[in-house]
């Protein structure tokens, strides 16, 4: 896109999700950020940066090292009232909140017999491809979708990285944000007026005829850029942006197969009991008779993340991995 | 950070009506959970069921320093607190038969009781679970500038957990209003007190996060009470927290799987000798302040309530199946 | 099974795993027992009822309440030359040791380069079907199974009761035995010599051309009823016990289905993200070709537990979905 | 449960060859701080860097205590605690190169350095993870009647965390002969310790535990040294858990990442003049025990050290990727 017309601006992943947490800020006086670092560091992905100088302490609110305490405060907090974004700086730690995520927070509604809904937002930085080796590195988003009475959105856009976030706080139940630590740097343009976004549809992000790739995150950006290649070879690739992996938009990926016959699945998840599992069985379940050929699954490989870079890229899915397996299946034939 | 020890204090003098509101209390917990061990013999109620038999002081003490604005968290072992916070046996009854008038749609079951109207966060069945959402609740209270306090009921065993440090850090640090009452009854399930706790008072850890703290004898529910008042004072002035440890005993096995081998016949006994609602009787009729026929309509009037509570669940009905998935999410969308 | 010859003896579930804790303990005096209440209660499911008495409090270690730190030691322990067996007493208190369970057991071996293994056996009940409601019913091995690094177990039988635990105490890394808590008062029969089994395979339960049943834990005895009833109808069910959920043994059941060329997955857990979703998509890899009709999973509905027994009925897989659910595969035509 | 503040005590004169060894090690660790720094903007380290110049007092004074047989579990910011404990840095760049030869075989990085010889139990990228494991340790030892100390370095914002309170609680339960050793920088990242604990006076923790514990300088090296030498004695003969502050500061960032804008410069320098290397070797010449030959020797040895290891890691080999999967799994069953 060009960012010669006044409408449009470029900015990073990181200032559109800052920008989200501004306007949310603004716009509703009961909203707060809280989480390790937020303030006076300014994010560990500088995410926050300047946010506590221009909102203060108590909207911007450092923690101490307490993931399931402050979960939980966020929990209380957003019973009480308020709406808090709790960021866990990545999706590793929140290990330690996830009995306050999974016990308390995703069923409160159902217990109470509907009488206490819990509105938190709970942002976290996910995914590999930094050599932080294997207790930094895990991509547990599809992971936690397995978990009923909780959302799970995951931007990989300029646009839904503002956009999400407002409309997150806008659930009365607990919906969290994965953020790829690897997307903060994408550039990219958002016209000046860009504000929320629904968090209940995937998208169609390119159009093809010969195959589908359903993905999301970060694994957008390789797939978008294998399609391209694709492309130059005559193979017209369609490819979906999950946006949000539970509930799942099964709709926009089952139609997509019905037109092209195939499907591929990137996922940066570990392979075994993925989110691409998942999608596969629900193709398996719903349109088995308009498959052409296996629906096939590129995820990472099944270890704990090495710190070696030539290992941590043969362990991620990759553009060219994703070229030469659309190759392979659409060479397949029916 | 001062520790009070008001367990030895001499109880106040109170006058008949005031008696006779907390023997009302704790004598219709009483009756509360001997009817539901005999519902649970006749299979009306599932699931696990944890009953407060010889706790009943602390619940009555406690809620009594509590307003209507003031917030409730309790454990599985909630019915005390429910039933004294919510008013009426009928609702948590027919929550316990899994019936749709219960208080909880017939979701939650015994462990799980919510009441939004008299602010009952419920009935948590992970122990410690509850802290960090107390935490939360006083968190939005101080930031929305509303005078409230937030109680957090939890056993001595919650004070192991990982959860037990973070939050009463948390609530100091940020100067937070929770009342953390420890029901400190000497056993987590099986294991007593000396076999979870290198320090065994219980109060005394308050003050590694600064908070201030007593311990009370949790049979008497004057001391309770009073214990408690003053807590809250502090509370409401300091908008500090609080750390109640209150010294009590259940009466009844961990829970109705319990064959309650870990103790001795004898300690229970001696136990029961403290039993908070027939000490309190005789320390009032001793006093003159309430006379047995007093005490005879308040065992009518409770035994007529609890009876008429189970005719009530009895009556209630079963919620469709097709609803079985209603508030898994909300139905409204937020303002 | 009769119990007439003297060879045979009938016992529980319960006493199965009592037998295989307390042999394990006998034959190797690094092995003990930690968890709440393990000793002077007896185990919140008696299961270790009797061994502090017999084997003393250092061996049979009563914890605080302490989730992640008891099985933190216990890794640390096995990292010290012992062999810990861990009980968290159901699955729901393991999120609160996740974190070590995931960031450390499973990771210590790799990320040390082969220098640490964590030779720890963790024990845990799971399931619902108690009324317990939200915070006491989850089944989450299929979820723990996406977790590289450890392995999963889950006996579904009296002999697998008695012989895992001896077998995952062997290995030098860690393993996780699942225990469905409805499991524990069933009966069965046992030769007197029972001993180790296998944890590496799954096992074809029951024979039959028509159709393959893929599923574990208590499952299993629910689709070995069913498939007894559809067996009068004409309709030959293969049953198949996967036993260990990671890894999975692929042959067993990609085998069966080459024959029976139909699979339905029955799984106790939640259905999104479930490992009858990674079945699903294992099936649609390897034997697309020979299917007849689209795999189907059975599985929980997607709620939290509820307290009603109607409704908790309603959740769980049951014999008799599985018997119509298997009846409308069959009379589907490929 | 005594508490001793040492870091007041005057430092013990100490001998020639001693006093040479200290500054050996702390200028080793200096040194191969100050190469990693480089090399990660030469971008030949990658991931997470984490220094630990001005703080080599810690490490070199409390492994000083330890003999080869005692474990050490450590943190994330680990290379000094892994050069002195393993000797030879070429196999702690070679990791961080991510090397095959590296003491992780390149699957750790600057994070999780291990050594199975020394007894080195790595390398922890969770804060307060390595808590729990240290018990675990100290507990295998005491069932196994081997007598050793398990010494468990972390940092002030890992006492936050519910694992700490866990482990405390554990370690002193059952009597474990663990040495907590808690570097306090006062910063845990960009959050200083006043806005992460409501108690700023970590030693005092202990005492809630009944861990007996000691506050020192962590910027004189003598004076750590004697604090965990008391410290270790205790444990030996006690068998019981202690608990060792060593008050110290971070000259860098806290990564490479960190634009360390949370904190003064003024506050920085004025820690920098505590320089624990700087203040040592003044004192040992004003002492007359170490005199400036010794220290340019030093320098040399170390400089010529530091850069043979960069050589030897320069040197090492890729692993090939067919081994990637190498130790997700062990790969003989266990005897
Ligand atoms: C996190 C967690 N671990 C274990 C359990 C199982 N459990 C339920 S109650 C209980 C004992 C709790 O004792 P205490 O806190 O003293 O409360 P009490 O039952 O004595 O009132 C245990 C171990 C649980 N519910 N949650
Ligand atoms: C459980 C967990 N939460 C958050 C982080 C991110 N993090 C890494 S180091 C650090 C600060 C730790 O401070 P401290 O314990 O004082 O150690 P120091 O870095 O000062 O040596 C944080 C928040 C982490 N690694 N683990
Ligand atoms: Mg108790
Ligand atoms: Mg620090």
């Amino acid at each position: 896109m060009t960012n010669g017309d006044s409408g449009m601006r470029t900015l990073t992943y990181r200032d559109a999700v800052r920008e989200g947490i501004r306007e949310a800020i603004q716009k509703n006086e009961r909203v707060f950020l809280m989480g390790e670092d937020v303030g006076r560091y300014g994010g560990c992905f500088a995410v926050s940066k300047g946010l506590l100088e221009e909102f203060g302490p108590d909207r911007i609110r450092d923690t101490p090292l307490s993931e399931s305490g402050f979960v939980g405060a966020g929990i209380g907090a957003a019973l009480g009232g308020m709406r808090p974004i709790v960021e866990i700086m990545t999706v590793n730690f929140s290990l330690l909140a996830a009995d306050q995520i999974i016990n308390t927070a995703a069923v409160y509604l159902y217990m109470s017999g509907g009488q206490f809904n819990v509105p938190i937002v709970i942002r976290m930085a996910t995914g590999g491809g930094r050599q932080l080796a294997a207790q930094h590195s895990r991509s547990l988003e599809g992971w936690y979708a397995h978990i009923p009475g909780i959302k799970i959105v995951s931007p990989a856009t300029i646009e839904d990285a503002r956009g999400m976030l407002w409309t997150a706080l806008q659930d009365p139940d607990p919906v969290l944000i994965f953020e790829n630590s690897g997307l903060y740097n994408m550039e990219g343009t958002l016209t000046t007026d860009a504000g929320a976004v629904d968090i209940d549809t995937a998208r169609v992000c390119r159009a093809g005829k010969d195959i589908t790739i359903i993905t999301y995150s970060a694994s957008l950006i390789k797939s978008l850029e294998a399609a391209e290649i694709l492309a130059q070879q005559g193979i017209e690739t369609e490819v979906i942006d999950l946006r949000t992996l539970r509930p799942l938009d099964d709709k926009t990926f089952l139609t997509s197969i019905a037109k092209t016959h195939r499907a591929l699945i990137v996922d940066e998840g570990c392979r075994s009991g993925s989110i691409s599992a998942e999608i596969s069985a629900r193709i398996m379940e719903n349109v088995f008779y308009d498959l052409d050929a296996p629906v096939e699954r590129l995820c990472s490989l099944e270890v704990p993340m090495p710190y070696a870079k030539h290992f941590e890229e043969a362990v991620l899915p990759q553009t060219d991995k994703i070229v030469s397996l659309v190759q392979k299946m659409v060479g397949a034939d029916g | 950070m001062k520790t009070q020890r008001t367990g030895k204090r001499k109880a106040p003098v109170i006058n008949h009506t005031h008696a006779l509101h907390l023997l009302h209390g704790m004598s219709r917990i009483r009756r509360l959970e001997e009817k539901c061990a005999e519902l649970y013999s006749a299979t009306k109620i599932r699931g696990f069921l944890h009953l407060y038999d010889g706790e009943e002081a602390v619940a009555v003490g406690v809620l009594e320093a509590l307003t209507g604005e003031d917030a409730v968290v309790a454990t599985y072992r909630e019915h005390a607190h429910a039933l004294i916070r919510m008013g009426s046996a009928g609702t948590i009854l027919a929550e316990m038969y899994g019936k749709q008038e219960g208080c909880s749609r017939g979701r939650g079951g015994s462990m799980h009781l919510f009441d939004e109207k008299t602010r009952f966060y419920g009935g948590n069945a992970i122990v410690a679970g509850g802290l960090p959402i107390a935490v939360g609740l006083a968190l939005a209270d101080k930031m929305l500038q509303r005078p409230r306090v937030t109680s957090c009921f939890f056993g001595d065993g919650a004070v192991a957990e990982g959860e037990f440090h973070e939050s009463l850090n948390l609530a100091s640090l940020w100067q937070l209003p929770v009342l953390f009452v420890c029901e400190n009854n000497l056993y987590a399930m099986g294991t007593a007190l000396k076999y979870t706790q290198a320090v065994e008072d219980l109060a005394s850890k308050a003050a590694s996060y600064a908070v201030d703290t007593a311990a009370v004898d949790g049979m008497d529910v004057l001391a309770v009470e009073n214990a408690a008042k003053k807590a809250t004072e502090a509370i409401r002035t300091s908008g500090k927290p609080f750390f109640l440890e209150c010294r009590t005993y259940r009466f009844r096995a961990h829970s109705m799987y319990d064959p309650d081998l870990y103790r001795s016949k004898a300690e229970i006994e001696e136990w029961k000798k403290r039993c908070p609602i027939a000490t309190f009787k005789q320390k009032m009729i001793d006093q003159g302040i309430l006379s047995d026929s007093d005490i005879d309509t308040i065992d009518r009037d409770v035994a007529r309530e609890i009876d008429e509570a189970v005719a009530f669940a009895e009556a209630c009905t079963w919620e469709p199946l097709e609803d079985l998935t209603r508030f898994v999410h909300s139905e409204r969308r937020m303002s």
